[in-house]
């Protein structure tokens, strides 16, 4: 519509305006959205479950919808792929709003696998002991009783389950799931708040040690919407400068390169404080999820106060998505503004490398260590992004591949070991782990070898492409800050595996439960991640080349 | 395609580490016998290496290359070289007596625990370190070498921290914490070292596209390969560091007296004498093939602290209370002569320092595993608690006599050959530093001879009266041993002749020729 | 013929294989074993001897090749034995008075129970010395000479348990490394030089070398003598070795082992004749030395010391010889040989003393023994005559053979050279008359020992005295036999060389100074010791005495500069290892810690302060990318 | 007038919101902070709407307030609990974890 049409919206509002030509129907390719909206209905039908399906067999009825949803839409990524959505035919769809391309495909792979994985976690009911006679979860009972009141011992004594959680965790993965496929602005921040909200609720629900668990949700929530909001002026602000939420507009106004420029824009375009700004705020928000220095503060206590079930999700599935969108803002929408932001990420990659495993050497909680590791992590995925060539896009892909297999394994064996007030997650108390449980302690030093890179695991492949990349992309520095905070790394990864193995084990120690098939199957995949993404990666590695060009 | 004889020598001790942790704890005698089986099959395998390698034929034989990891350029690219059969050869020769030394080294306190199967690991790990061992010395390809280096990390460090004698003059809970320690520290060294090295070998990805030995020294070679010189003198500083942590090298040697001194005797045997092994090979094989003028370059500066460390660790030597340690330090000392061989840039020189790896391994078990079984007798480490041995356990005595002049290399015992090597191909290029190397012999015979005198001469002390002499089953450790050094010191023919032609190879490599005499005397 | 030459080691070193795996099964029969092989070494050496009388003079060079020892590129040690007229003496001086050792020491050794392995050991000697005089290049030699000390080690140490044996072991074996690293030094250097270190090529090439390097191979080669035979300054082992039994001292630290730094010089002979400076530095080492050990000699009261002083002496004597160059080769050897018979006969007496005097070595507890031990006495007395140069006996032929090469060096030199040969004659007749008073005359000394046994001097067994008488027999005639006709001349001269030196004085001139000198030295001695009684308690006496006691001081000196400073410098090594190398890393290590500690103290849980720092974040991201455009 | 002006307007909202963040105890106060933060996002859509003339920024609008009355319930639930469980609604209370 013209110009002038748009200001007699408002100017002209009494007089009879000569009416709108009518909108046409948008038009939406629901096949290539399938996986999205798989999940949203089974999220929906989970709701509905919760209305309906009288409280016994709610559990089974939710885990059953959740993990048949999850498989399909995982299903009908693959297929999508294997239709050559993720290459040849990738392309925009849904009206410019979401791209369905390999990256898109890739990461919305990971993270369907990670919420199926991180679904078993969710659903586990044996570890702790049960409560007159019925099974428990690791949540609460009722998230609105107040913990230690009567209502919360009557909501027990009932056998209350929170059910609701996987609806919730449903909605959070079809956030993510569209977070690094958004194409616009708006999508991308609808998204971010999709996914953001159940997280902040499930952070909530702990059934041990409750009142951390809400205060780390409230933390999360003020400052993720503290985050957002940010966000949300960044994307104010770059649609100030473009005129347009659609991210390959903006790319073609930032490089230049557009035609037909409204004369209305004429101004704001030429103004790149704008856009400077605006972008930086946008990254800001992302660095938020993804847990980079200086935004990272967060990670630890949530990590530390949140269902470590859900911390094992969340700290998996949401660095993929972030990470995956920040890729694509990068990649797409500002590679004319390269010359500027990356001078700026090397900055925050190197804190963030340095930051995460300095402060990790003091930690004494095991759920903090590893929070403080993620940040690591985070770093290094970082260098990754900054080579800004197509190496760097797979080689980001294939870490946060392994990486989010190996943070849920790890966190699934947090569960396992427990005492009187629940998981046991102060270290003091891990220490002979090694001796009570060999296999359980093996395992975890296996996650934790990964973690720090050790070869043969998929850690060391993960590090080595981001690291290859990195300095094919021209930031060598980069790698070698990367190997020295390895190193320090490294330094407190042997220190759990000391403490496991080779100190004595304490008369008071925690003892390892013995978990269902659910939390086994779990650990058993994250294992065989490891191992199988460390010795042969190959395969997995070809998929992330494949997956490695963004659709503009 | 023919036999893979190496990828054999290699995952055979891999699937016995397997199958021997496997075992179930009541059954730990079967274990023990699994893993000396395994490790005599593997010796076979290795013997057949020995064999079929044909000191005339390629650089680089029995070769198997297949694809691994395309993105990362990456192959399975295994061959050996001269030098390369002969550190396996001596690898597989020494574990099985590791294996015999160490049988009652990892029996459970407690037997109660069904989960706790300490003797299965222990014998796990070893076998699990020489399979790791042997393919980094059989991988001509970079990163599959880089791989198993730092990988063999990881039950290195278990062997150490897990398994410790608890013979400690401040009681278990002081051995507990010092070995955890030691194990601690073996780890960060190594690991601080391999990860430099790893930015390393991502540089030589970025530089050389790929990370075949043979491709690149090709490409080097028909020039279609440049480094720039800086480049290749970084990429040559991070290669060369952890080979240098490894080897190791004043001033990066600290973690070995910690680590040998609480590892039991045959890990201590194990690292010295293998793993350590290692570093210097990789000197050899990878810093000089792949950036031979940084090699050149660095020279000076290697030299000296090759010098330094002779000296320096054989002084620390003379300096200590603890047998082990002791040990330790004399090995640093040994490190010192390999180094200086391979840098030296002579035929004699590197020739000498294949030998002396060999040597030296030999030498060290001998003397290193007749002191465990001193230890073990007493329950201490420490020399003074020890006297008179000699008139209670006279054969103990001896062999440990004979380490010990192995260790000061006595002329007609194998060491001498190897070090008089490496002495004189220093000393045709590099007049005073072979000078200087040569003080390390009297030191050498200073702190053995010390050694023998305050724990096996002099009147008996009352806490040895009742010592017994060495066992059958010790004695089959030692005896192998002994016989080979003195072999090896009249005969080392054979091990020359299949060297030869490799460090011809390395020389032409560094395009270097030997110094030739003053005077053109008619041989 | 050439084939027996590896026999000569063989023999020898099979006994030391059997006799020291043998175990405890041999006890019986081990010191026969050890016996019966040393003696077929030396008829094997008797052999081959003849063989070469048999054959004119340029024909008597054997050699035989075994294998090819270290063969690397550039680099070829064989393992080739070479038998020509300098090693045939030696060999038949080893194999022969070794022999005669062997033969004394199954009586000396009787009630020791490890006397099986004394005789392993004792063949380990014969076999290491005879690869030393045998080997055709220095590496082979390097082998032998490392092997006698290896030997010397084991023997001196034999009795492990008297620390102060264990100590005087150790002691030997380390002064020698000294010396070796020379050796060692020297053969690098010919590597360099030559490209090759057998002594066909080096010696005939030596004229296409640098002077330079031929001094630096000499010298280096001249710190190996001095190791092995004693020589100033290595030579402070020799008095603490005499801890050995006996007959090790009198095989090892009298005849053979310490006279291999004489061979070694000797055999390089054409490298020092094309160094002056080295053969001058040789000859005052020489001298020095002889005067040096006579003095020792004179007072120390332990008749074995006191031996050992003197055989310290008598080897300068030779050392000196040899650094005259062609003109005392010939009579360095010759000395050697004739030194080897009766040096040894005068210790296996000593032994025999002590064997008698329940191991007493003081000479002051000594006295009159003559009527208790008449053999011994006889013999000693040759003994004592042929090494003060009595005439007629062997050590006049050779002794005042080097007086007058000494002086037939010519020049200031000369001069100086000869007069120190006089003097030391003279003080060696001194030390050895007051040795042969105190032992053998006036009247008994000894007392009962605490425990109240007293000594009851008598003869020794058969065993032990045959070995006397025939070694008294080779004292009184191997001289003359070598010396009249110059017989020894003419079978050494073509390996050595030999020309006359142009003497200021005229033979007969030194040999009455000799004489002379002779008399004033006995005469003093009687003076001092026949004449009055000898105090059982040593008097306090001059400066010079007690210095000579302690051996001039020499262990004083390298006790407090090589031991102490050593302690010091390897004490302070470790504590630098601990604090400094290792500090480093692990301080690195300790401020990574601080540093995290203290950045995690910004996680002060407050959620504000989290948004604090969200929000300057952002504030510095915002205004990083805007400078980042600014710039 | 200059439509400009209300960018800025909107820029001061904003910093006042984000101020109050930092400084505000009471965890109602503070979310109310961010919504102020979230409302002068709207009024910069609104007005770059009006400079550019399309619609695009007052759909926007919309969206934003729906995100922002979704975090409302989210929000409120999750610090109601909190009150209840601690009697007190302040953030700097919540700090159990830290370090």
């Amino acid at each position: 519509m013209s110009a002038t049409a748009v200001h007699s919206l408002w100017t002209t509002a009494a007089t009879a305006a000569d009416p709108i030509s009518k909108i046409d129907a948008p038009k939406i390719e629901y096949g290539q959205l399938s996986p999205t909206l798989i999940i949203l209905g089974a999220a929906l039908i989970g709701v509905l479950v919760e209305a309906f399906v009288p409280r016994k067999s709610r559990y089974y009825a939710q885990v059953f919808v959740s993990a048949v949803a999850l498989c399909a839409a995982f299903a009908a990524v693959v297929a999508l792929a294997a239709d050559g959505y993720g290459t040849t035919k990738a392309h925009i769809a849904a009206m410019g709003a979401i791209a369905v391309d390999g990256p898109a495909l890739f990461l919305q792979g990971v993270i369907l696998l990670s919420g199926l994985v991180g679904l078993f976690t969710f659903a586990e009911r044996r570890l702790d002991p049960e409560a007159h006679g019925n099974r428990v979860d690791s949540f609460a009972a009722q998230g609105a009783s107040v913990p230690g009141s009567d209502s919360e011992k009557a909501a027990v004594k009932a056998g209350f389950t929170t059910t609701e959680v996987f609806p919730l965790l449903l909605f959070a993965v079809a956030g993510m799931l569209v977070f690094p496929s958004a194409n616009d602005l708006l999508t991308l921040f609808v998204a971010l708040e999709v996914f953001s909200l159940p997280l902040y609720l499930l952070c909530a629900l702990a059934r041990r040690k409750r009142l951390l668990s809400q205060e780390a949700a409230v933390k999360y929530f003020l400052l993720g919407a503290f985050a957002s909001a940010f966000t949300l002026f960044g994307i104010a602000l770059l649609y100030g400068y473009a005129g347009s939420m659609s991210y390959s507009t903006i790319a073609q106004v930032v490089d230049g390169s557009i035609t037909n420029i409204n004369p209305a824009l004429a101004d704001t375009m030429g103004n790149d404080a704008l856009l400077l700004i605006g972008g930086a705020m946008i990254v800001m928000g992302l660095l938020f999820k993804v847990g980079a220095v200086p935004f990272h503060m967060w990670t630890p206590d949530v990590y530390q106060g949140a269902p470590t079930p859900v911390t094992g999700f969340m700290a998996a599935a949401t660095k993929v998505a972030a990470f995956g969108a920040l890729l694509r803002l990068l990649y797409v929408v500002l590679p004319g503004l390269r010359w500027d932001w990356r001078p700026v990420m090397w900055g925050v990659a190197i804190i963030t490398m340095l930051g995460g495993a300095i402060v990790a050497i003091t930690q004494t909680d095991i759920k903090r260590l590893l929070a403080y590791s993620s940040i690591a992590h985070a770093g290094f995925i970082l260098a990754g992004v900054i080579a800004t060539t197509r190496d760097g896009v797979s080689s980001v892909l294939f870490y946060l591949g392994a990486y989010s297999f190996v943070t849920i394994g790890a966190f699934a064996v947090v569960t396992l070991v427990r005492d009187a007030g629940g998981e046991a997650t102060h270290l003091s108390k891990w220490a002979g782990l090694g001796r009570r449980s060999p296999l359980v302690a093996a395992v975890f030093a296996v996650f934790l070898l990964s973690f720090a890179g050790i070869p043969l695991t998929a850690g060391f492949a993960g590090k080595f492409a981001v690291f290859k990349a990195a300095a094919a992309g021209g930031a060598a520095p980069l790698v070698v800050v990367g190997v020295l905070s390895s190193a320090i790394a490294a330094f407190f990864y042997i220190r759990v595996i000391v403490l496991m193995f080779f100190s004595e084990p304490r008369p008071d120690g925690p003892t390892v439960a013995v978990p269902s098939p659910l939390t086994m199957a779990t650990i058993g995949v994250a294992v065989a991640a490891t191992l199988v993404l460390g010795v042969a990666p190959q395969y997995f590695l070809d998929l992330a080349n494949q997956a490695g060009v963004f659709v503009r | 395609m023919s036999f893979p004889l190496l990828t054999a020598t290699a995952a055979l001790p891999a699937l016995g580490a397997v199958a021997t942790a496997a075992v179930p704890a009541a059954r730990r005698t079967a274990a023990k016998w699994l893993a000396l089986l395994v490790s005599l099959a593997t010796l076979a395998l290795g013997i057949t290496i020995l064999v079929r390698f044909d000191p005339g034929g390629d650089r680089y034989q029995l070769t198997e290359s297949h694809p691994w990891i395309a993105d990362f350029g990456v192959r399975y690219e295994l061959g050996v070289d001269g030098i390369a059969v002969a550190l396996i050869g001596l690898t597989a020769l020494l574990i099985p007596f590791v294996i015999l030394a160490g049988w009652h080294d990892a029996d459970p306190l407690e037997t109660g625990n069904k989960r706790w199967r300490p003797t299965q690991g222990f014998f796990a790990l070893i076998l699990a370190v020489e399979a790791m061992v042997i393919i980094s010395f059989e991988a001509t390809d970079v990163f599959l070498f880089y791989i198993f280096f730092e990988a063999m990390l990881i039950p290195m460090y278990f062997l150490i921290g897990g398994f410790g004698d608890s013979a400690h003059e401040h009681g278990d809970e002081a051995a507990a914490t010092q070995r955890s320690y030691a194990a601690v520290k073996f780890l960060l060294y190594n690991l601080v070292g391999g990860l430099i090295m790893l930015a390393a070998v991502i540089g030589l990805y970025v530089v050389a596209g790929n990370f075949s030995l043979a491709d690149i020294a090709q490409a080097r070679a028909d020039g279609t390969l440049h480094m720039a010189t800086n480049t290749e003198r970084w990429l040559f500083l991070g290669f060369f560091f952890a080979f240098a942590v490894k080897a190791p090298l004043w001033p990066l040697h600290t973690w070995l007296p910690n680590a040998m001194g609480e590892a039991t005797a045959p890990v201590a045997v194990l690292i010295t004498a293998v793993v350590d092994k290692v570093g210097t090979f990789a000197m050899l094989r990878f810093c000089l093939q792949l950036f031979p003028n940084a090699s050149k370059w660095a020279t000076p500066v290697i030299l000296v602290l090759a010098v330094i460390s002779i000296i320096y660790g054989a002084l620390l030597a003379v300096g200590q209370r603890d047998i082990k340690r002791l040990v330790a330090y004399a090995s640093i000392s040994h490190f010192g002569f390999i180094v200086l061989g391979i840098f030296a840039m002579t035929s004699q020189g590197q020739s000498g320092a294949t030998l002396y790896m060999v040597n030296h391994g030999i030498s060290t078990a001998a003397l290193m595993l007749v002191a465990g079984f001193l230890i073990s007798r007493r329950g201490s480490r420490l020399i003074a608690d020890y006297g008179g041995v000699q008139k209670v356990a006279p054969v103990l005595a001896g062999t440990f006599l004979i380490g010990g002049l192995a260790t000061l290399s006595l002329p007609g015992l194998a060491p001498f050959v190897s070090e008089f090597l490496v002495l004189v191909g220093t000393f045709s290029r590099y007049p005073a530093i072979g000078i200087i190397a040569t003080f390390g012999i009297v030191l050498a015979a200073l702190y053995t001879l010390v050694l023998y005198q305050r724990t096996m001469t002099g009147p008996v002390k009352p806490e040895v009266a009742s010592m017994p002499d060495l066992r059958p089953r010790e004695l089959l450790v030692v005896a192998p041993l002994i016989v080979l050094l003195i072999f090896l010191g009249v005969y080392p023919k054979p091990i020359t002749d299949i060297v030869n032609p490799a460090v011809k190879q390395t020389m032409s490599d560094v395009h270097k020729k030997d110094p030739k005499p003053s005077v053109e005397a008619a041989k | 013929m050439e084939n027996l030459i590896a026999l000569l080691v063989a023999a020898p070193l099979l006994g030391a294989v059997v006799l020291l795996c043998g175990g405890r099964r041999l006890d019986a029969v081990g010191h026969w074993i050890g016996t019966i092989l040393s003696s077929a070494s030396f008829v094997i050496g008797v052999v081959l001897f003849t063989d070469l009388l048999g054959k004119n003079a340029e024909h008597r060079t054997l050699m035989q090749h075994l294998w090819t020892w270290v063969p690397v590129e550039g680099f070829q040690a064989d393992v080739t034995f070479r038998l020509d007229q300098l090693s045939m003496t030696f060999v038949l001086l080893i194999t022969g008075v070794g022999s005669l050792i062997h033969l004394y020491s199954v009586g000396y050794m009787e009630h020791d129970e490890r006397r099986r392995r004394f005789f392993g050991y004792l063949n380990l000697f014969l076999a290491a010395m005879l690869i030393l005089v045998l080997a055709d290049n220095y590496l082979l030699l390097y082998v032998g000479w490392e092997g006698v000390g290896l030997a010397s080690y084991l023997l001196i140490g034999f009795w492990q348990h008297k620390p102060s044996a264990a100590t005087a072991a150790k002691k030997a074996f380390l002064v020698n490394r000294v010396g070796d690293m020379g050796l060692s030094i020297a053969i690098m250097l010919m590597f360099t030089t030559f490209g090759t270190f057998a002594f066909g090529p080096v010696l005939s090439h030596v004229g296409d070398a640098s002077e330079g390097k031929l001094t630096g191979i000499a010298l280096m080669l001249l710190l190996a003598a001095c190791g092995k035979s004693a020589q100033v300054p290595l030579q402070s082992w020799l008095g603490d070795a005499m801890e050995g039994p006996t007959p090790v001292s009198a095989l090892i630290h009298a005849a053979t082992m310490v006279t291999a730094g004489v061979y070694l010089i000797v055999r390089s002979g054409a490298i020092f004749n094309a160094a002056p400076d080295a053969q001058l530095v040789v000859t005052v080492v020489g001298a020095v030395t002889l005067l040096f050990g006579a003095i020792v000699g004179c007072a120390k009261d332990d008749i074995k010391k006191a031996l050992a002083g003197s055989t310290m002496s008598q080897i300068g004597y030779m050392v000196l010889a040899a650094g005259l160059g062609p003109i005392g080769y010939v009579f360095a050897i010759m000395h050697l040989v004739t030194h080897g018979f009766f040096k040894a006969g005068l210790f296996l007496g000593a032994g025999s003393v002590m064997h008698g005097m329940n191991d007493e070595v003081d000479m002051r507890k000594y006295g009159g023994l003559r009527k208790y031990m008449p053999v011994t006495f006889i013999t000693f007395g040759l003994g004592y005559l042929a090494i003060i140069g009595f005439p007629g006996l062997s050590g006049f032929f050779s002794k005042d053979k080097i007086i007058e090469a000494a002086f037939a060096k010519g020049g200031t030199e000369g001069w100086i050279l000869g007069g120190a040969a006089l003097l030391g004659a003279a003080i060696t007749a001194f030390y050895m008359t007051r040795v042969m008073l105190m032992t053998f005359f006036g009247e008994k000394r000894w007392q009962p020992d605490e425990n109240g046994n007293e000594p009851h001097p008598h003869e020794s067994p058969k065993t032990m005295t045959i070995p006397m008488i025939v070694l008294a027999f080779g004292s009184v005639f191997a001289g003359g036999i070598f010396g009249i006709g110059d017989r020894f001349l003419h079978w050494l001269e073509p390996i050595t060389g030999h020309e006359e030196g142009n003497s200021p004085v005229s033979a007969l001139t030194v040999t009455l100074a000799t004489m002379v000198v002779l008399v004033i030295g006995v005469g003093i001695a009687w003076a001092q010791y026949g004449r009055k009684p000898v105090p059982a308690v040593a008097p306090r006496g001059s400066l010079l005495t007690r210095a000579a006691r302690r051996d001039l001081l020499q262990d004083d000196f390298n006790h407090v500069v090589l031991v102490r400073g050593g302690e010091h410098l390897t004490r302070s090594l470790v504590y630098v290892d601990h604090t400094l190398v290792d500090g480093v890393v692990n301080g690195t290590a300790a401020s990574m810690g601080g540093l995290s500690g203290r950045l995690r103290k910004l996680q002060n849980g407050y959620a504000r302060s989290y948004a604090v720092s969200m929000f300057g974040g952002a504030a510095i991201l915002v205004a990083a990318t805007l400078l980042m455009r600014a710039v | 007038m200059n439509p400009v002006n209300y960018l800025y307007l909107s820029a001061l909202l904003f910093t006042i919101g984000a101020t109050g963040v930092l400084i505000r105890r009471n965890a109602i106060v503070v979310f109310m902070c961010i919504e102020l933060m979230l409302n002068a996002c709207n009024l910069a859509f609104v007005t770059f709407s009006r400079m550019h003339g399309n619609l695009d920024g007052q759909v926007i609008a919309f969206f934003t307030m729906v995100v922002a009355a979704a975090e409302v319930v989210v929000g409120l639930a999750i610090i109601v609990s909190l009150f209840r469980s601690r009697h007190s609604a302040s953030v700097d209370d919540a700090s159990l974890m830290k370090l």
